[in-house]
């Protein structure tokens, strides 16, 4: 703790609020780099990066790099000004690969320039969104309709290089996202991503239309899979900011809840797994038993997936000792019939084939990008924020964080699957433990500008939210930032080398919560030749001349 | 005879930016308990084999092009199932910058920009939408059952008696008031208000 | 070996029943807590549209027919997120959410429920002002200081707090 | 005449039962992913619907190769039914007609390949390169089979082959021409080139209407191809008896094979392709040892 204090303070940071969540720690441009360098050397990982527009209040643009001190158990918050005529920041990216996406965004959504940036590309906006509009500036509404400056495709095609764009849409996971892919021969070279189609400018909505009470259900559809994580995270930041203790029974019931959503995820990721794997009766089976957990959540909360349980303060809803019981019942099955599934399941060879070293993300990479979750504690990096930061009930439970060194498909595979068995033991002793008392603190005051970072463990991994609260019952800012936006950058270097059949099971391996796994485009890079392209196809393209 | 095209509707998945709620829903209803495939659906990874478009999602502007491109590959007869919130009417982000705002702003887009009529649609509301009710909206489909939600609009009118009885409390109460009647009606620029 | 997984999978599914639920030939189980379909029950809604405000997605929106005299709340289920606020803050518990879930229509119009109530009279000037219902409820549950403002419309009303003042400045002032 | 009579049931017989069997099938896999699955005249019913819908012609397609290729896929499958026996004994006989048969099948899996590649669709054309790679090692197989039985009966005659005489080869031949089946009907893990999650339906995936009708009935139709030339090598003479065996193979044997392959994960094109190497292995030693007579 002091350490890292005195490692602050001999870098020129200075340190404005001492939290027990978080430092908030003020550094000016010519030092941040020199700041960030030396964090990242005593043991801080970047976590997000939250651009802001902060010019009502005195004028200047901010941002704020977060990062992840596990050490000491804090979150580090730097802040960086600059004024409005003279927008520019120096970039960290060539410091700490991590903050690569989160500066581009705060590029695109405000305008602030990274000096030093490698990658300065647009990333999150439509290719059609016009230049010089930022819709996260606060003179711009948040249900302004911008008219889309028609452009051409940004695919350049090469004279060398034909471009096959596999996509758009696609069966695996059901969703919108692109990833292009350079192969050499059958080996993958090298990839990038592009992604962004489900950005709908939830943030500026935040801002905008909600309060403090509405926002809780937009963070719960960020993501349809996790989402209750980031209503808690969520709540966490805001109840940070104004200081806010919530009552112990609702802490439990928080804990409770993610725990039930944790074990639904994980095996929603099994059964994708193995449908990617063309093993569709495991997937029937996973799905199968996973119909239990969701009844178990739609018994507690009302609705299957969209909990609505928490707002900031508490939980909406008390549970009683019958549906305790029902719970306990449900997840002894579910922990019986997981048991068998995975024991079947890893007999099959070709199965093990497939997902043994292959996908591999070793673990100095895997520090620098940044990953979380389960993908981080898959290359032997024992990284956990219920253990690091914890918030809710875990502070007073007892449970393991499975951690394999494997770096492969198999290791995130095994670490999941540990998880699950951990997470029922887990909710054992919550419903054993749980104490009475009240479960919402009905009244409180939201003071102005009040900063607020709330951590959770997401099935994905770390979760972070960072809320600046707002006179009225509103927010200033509030940036959430999704355990897969960290993990996605190491999908390249997981994918180099390896199969191209491979690529969907690789991808799905990270459990993207918001991308396709297959959206590529394969260019060979070496040669310029598309793979896949044989002279049979040249003939019936002369023939259609 | 059996009408083939009610017995069999293979569906396309679209993911218009949706949260991933519907999309997980969307696969679970093919999973044993709810088994979609009783009724004759399947999963088709082209719009050209489908004959219904499952679509998820407010449609971000990002989505708009790919879905149009999507409507047109699908082969007459079209149908499309709007499922939940979001697509139904825009869900919780129907007027953010970046999102269109529901299946029906989206139609007005296709009439306008691209000349193109909407197909046949099926509102399917949750959010997300249960399992059952994407079964519920096959069996519509497929004739087995009807349809329950209808619009409902009821006008409430105060009794006259009620009215007058509330209307004599309040005027007893500002009569009570010495210095009521004595208000001259002044029409002008109000000035600060409490 | 490698094929023992596979036959234990395959006998251990045979040996058991399957699991599909009858449904739509049978009705499934709801549990008791279900967030299905909100209703607004017409005949205890007070039209004080505390629920359109809460409401995150503006699913329940109102407006004023100052035309027709009418106070319009409108539900459009296409946009419900079922969270349950609006139950929440209704203070006569007249919107519900129910446990039915079987919204689905071919027509958008379907989806809507709309709630009209009448609304009364300034007694000053004859404008519509907030309904009938609001008014009762106010005058039986709201604080006593307001009563008599309550059948005027906020012009009347700003103009008489002004006048209210000015009148008890007088009377100091005396 | 009676064979021109057979000819005709045994076609009549093997359109309508294609279909109706991958409903069974649908069914079996329904049950062992215990749910309750389709009605069995499911498959009919999606055939019947497709026939009923628009085609659609994609933008990139050359034209005439893009229309013309299912119905030589169809056509090259429904005329190996003239040669190879369904439920009724008799067909067209003539020297040689067995490698006509495997040529036909060829000729098949080519016109899946040709209206792959000129739907220019890249998903069809990652599907299509799939396909031929999976069906040259599958000619390859087959081919040693067809030298097996030529050697073991001393002719290419198909009429000659049935039943196939009880040897050491040919009960080796028999297992090994179940797993070239197998691989032959495009079943998980060998459904390489089709694989939904990986290349959403390869070669077909631009097509609409009753060209993908044709395409899948073509699939239907060769699954009880191969089944039906697998019942006839080891079925008796006897018209009664091989009736009856007939239609108890022809269910069984689909069942049996749906139950492995909803157990089955796909393998990859590379592992696919190593392990119809090895295979083959034994296909060399089966046309070995009939060589000499066992």
């Amino acid at each position: 703790m002091q350490d890292i204090k005195r490692v602050i303070e001999e870098n020129n940071g200075k340190i404005v609020v001492e939290h027990d969540y978080f430092l908030l720690v003020e550094v000016s441009r010519e030092h941040v780099r020199k700041l960030a360098r030396a964090l990242f050397e005593a043991g801080a990982y970047y976590s997000t990066g939250v651009g802001s527009d902060e010019r009502p209040r005195n004028g200047f643009f901010a941002m704020y790099h977060i990062l992840n001190h596990e050490e000491s158990k804090k979150y580090i918050v730097l802040k960086v000004e600059a004024p409005e005529h003279d927008l520019r920041i120096p970039s960290i990216t060539p410091e700490i690969e991590g903050a690569n996406w989160a500066e581009r965004e705060a590029h695109d959504v405000l305008g602030i320039v990274f000096e030093g940036h490698p990658e300065p590309e647009r990333l999150i906006l439509p290719d059609d969104w016009p230049e010089g509009v930022y819709p996260l500036r606060k003179d711009f509404k948040y249900n302004e309709k911008v008219k889309p400056v028609r452009k051409e495709e940004k695919f350049v095609e090469r004279e060398d290089a034909l471009v096959l764009p596999l996509g758009p849409f696609h069966p695996t996971l059901h969703e919108p996202e692109y990833f292009e892919i350079y192969v050499d021969g059958e080996t993958i070279v090298g990839a990038r991503y592009k992604g962004f189609f489900v950005h709908r400018g939830l943030e500026k909505l935040a801002e905008g239309r909600l309060t403090i009470h509405q926002i809780p259900f937009v963070a719960e559809r960020i993501c349809g899979i996790c989402g209750y994580t980031h209503m808690i995270c969520y709540c966490q930041a805001v109840e940070n900011a104004i200081g806010l203790e919530v009552p112990e029974r609702a802490e439990y019931i928080r804990t409770l809840l993610l725990e039930i959503e944790r074990i639904h995820s994980h095996i929603l990721w099994f059964g994708v797994v193995y449908h990617l794997l063309g093993f569709d009766t495991g997937f029937m089976h996973a799905w199968r038993i996973r119909e239990k957990v969701m009844d178990i959540a739609e018994m507690l909360t009302g609705n299957r997936k969209t909990y609505g349980m928490s707002l900031v303060g508490g939980v909406r809803r008390d549970i009683d000792e019958d549906k305790k019981e029902k719970t306990l019942k449900a997840l002894r099955e579910v922990s019986q019939e997981m048991k068998k599934l995975f024991n079947d399941v890893l007999a099959m060879k070709e199965i093990l084939n497939r997902i043994e070293d292959v996908g591999i993300l070793p673990k100095d990479r895997a520090r620098s990008i940044g990953v979380v979750g389960p993908v981080a504690r898959g290359s032997g990096i024992n990284t956990d924020v219920r253990k690091d930061h914890p918030y809710a009930a875990y502070k007073y439970l007892d449970f393991k964080v499975p951690v394999y060194n494997g770096c492969d498909v198999l290791s995130r595979y095994l670490v999941r699957a540990d998880e699950i068995f951990e997470s029922i033991y887990l909710i054992e002793q919550v419903l054993d433990q749980m104490p009475g008392g009240d479960i919402m603190v009905e009244r409180f005051e939201v003071p102005e500008f009040s900063v607020g970072v709330g951590a959770t463990e997401a099935p994905r991994g770390e979760d972070v939210h960072f809320v600046i609260t707002h006179r009225g019952s509103k927010v200033y800012r509030w940036r959430p930032r999704a355990p897969t936006y960290n993990n996605l950058p190491s999908v390249p270097v997981m994918l180099e080398g390896e199969h191209l059949a491979d690529a969907p099971a690789i991808i799905g391996s990270i459990d993207p919560c918001f991308s396709c796994t297959d959206h590529v485009t394969i260019v060979d890079d070496s040669t310029g030749k598309i793979l896949f392209r044989g002279p049979l196809e040249d003939a019936i393209r002369r023939l259609k001349r | 005879m059996v009408d083939v095209l009610k017995k069999s509707i293979w569906v396309f998945h679209l993911n218009s930016g949706s949260c991933n709620g519907c999309d997980i829903e969307v696969l679970d209803v093919f999973t044993p308990r709810p088994d979609f495939e009783r009724f004759g659906v399947k999963l088709v990874p082209s719009p050209r084999h489908a004959d219904a478009i499952a679509l998820t999602g407010p449609i971000t502007r990002a989505m708009v092009p790919k879905v149009v491109e999507a409507i047109k590959a699908l082969p007459e007869p079209k149908i499309v199932l709007a499922i939940g919130a979001c697509a139904c009417g825009g869900g919780i982000w129907h007027d953010t910058y970046v999102v269109v705002g529901g299946i029906d702003e989206f139609y007005k887009i296709l009439k306008e920009e691209y000349g193109m009529d909407p197909p046949t649609t099926i509102y399917i509301p949750g959010c997300p939408a249960k399992p059952e009710a994407l079964i519920y909206a096959a069996g519509i489909l497929a004739d087995i059952i009807k349809q329950k939600q209808r619009r409902r609009e009821d006008v409430i009118r105060e009794e006259d008696e009620e009215k007058r009885k509330i209307e004599t409390i309040i005027r007893e109460e500002i009569g009570s008031r010495h210095f009521l009647p004595k208000i001259i009606v002044k029409r002008g620029p109000k000035e600060g208000s409490v | 070996m490698s094929s023992m997984g596979r036959l234990r999978m395959l006998i251990d599914s045979l040996s058991h029943p399957r699991v599909t639920e009858k449904y739509p030939y049978e009705p499934i189980p709801i549990p008791e807590d279900f967030r299905g379909k909100p209703e607004i029950d017409p005949e205890k809604c007070i039209g004080c549209a505390a629920c359109a405000r809460v409401c995150p997605p503006n699913a329940i929106t109102f407006r004023d027919d100052h035309e027709q005299g009418y106070r319009v709340l409108q539900v459009f289920l296409g946009r419900c997120i079922f969270c349950g606020r609006c139950q929440d803050s209704c203070p006569v518990g007249a919107i519900k959410l129910t446990k039915e879930f079987e919204l689905v229509s071919l027509s958008k119009d379907d989806l809507y429920q709309v709630v009209k109530l009448e609304l009364a009279k300034c007694i000053r000037c004859g404008k519509y002002t907030v309904p009938y219902r609001y008014i009762k409820y106010l005058m039986e549950k709201g604080p006593k200081i307001l009563k008599y403002e309550l059948l005027l419309c906020p012009e009347c009303k700003g103009e008489i707090m002004t006048l209210i003042k000015y009148h008890y400045a007088q009377e100091v002032h005396e | 005449m009676n064979a021109i009579i057979a000819v005709i049931v045994n076609v009549i017989f093997a359109l309508l039962y294609a279909p109706l069997i991958d409903g069974v099938e649908r069914k079996i896999k329904a049950r062992v992913q215990r749910r309750k699955g389709p009605p069995i005249q499911q498959t009919w019913y999606d055939i019947l619907k497709l026939f009923k819908k628009e085609e659609i012609m994609p933008k990139d397609a050359t034209k005439s190769i893009f229309v013309s290729a299912p119905f030589m896929a169809f056509l090259s499958v429904l005329i190996s039914y003239l040669f190879v026996p369904t439920i009724l004994p008799g067909a067209l006989y003539f020297y040689g007609d067995i490698i006509v048969v495997v040529y036909l099948l060829a000729f098949s899996s080519i016109a899946f390949f040709l209206g792959a590649f000129s739907s220019g669709n890249p998903y069809a054309q990652v599907g299509a390169n799939r396909e031929m790679s999976l069906a040259v090692m599958e000619e390859i197989l087959l081919a040693f089979i067809v030298g097996s039985l030529a050697v073991l009966n001393r002719s290419l005659m198909l009429n000659k082959m049935f039943p196939l005489e009880i040897k050491v080869s040919s009960i080796i031949l028999l297992a090994f021409y179940l797993v070239v089946m197998y691989i032959a009907s495009a079943r998980v893990p060998f459904d390489i080139a089709e694989a939904e999650p990986e290349i959403a339906e390869g070669p077909f995936i631009e097509y609409s209407g009753k060209y993908l009708a044709m395409y899948k009935y073509t699939i239907f139709l060769k699954r009880i191809l191969l089944t039906s030339l697998f019942l006839n090598f080891v079925l008796p003479e006897n018209v009664l008896w091989r009736t009856i065996g007939y239609i108890i193979g022809v269910v069984i044997i689909p069942v049996v094979l749906a139950m492995i392959e909803a157990h089955m994960g796909r393998m990859r094109i590379d592992q696919a392709v190593r392990f119809m190497k090895r295979l083959s292995v034994i296909g060399i030693f089966a046309w070995v040892i009939s060589l000499f007579g066992w």
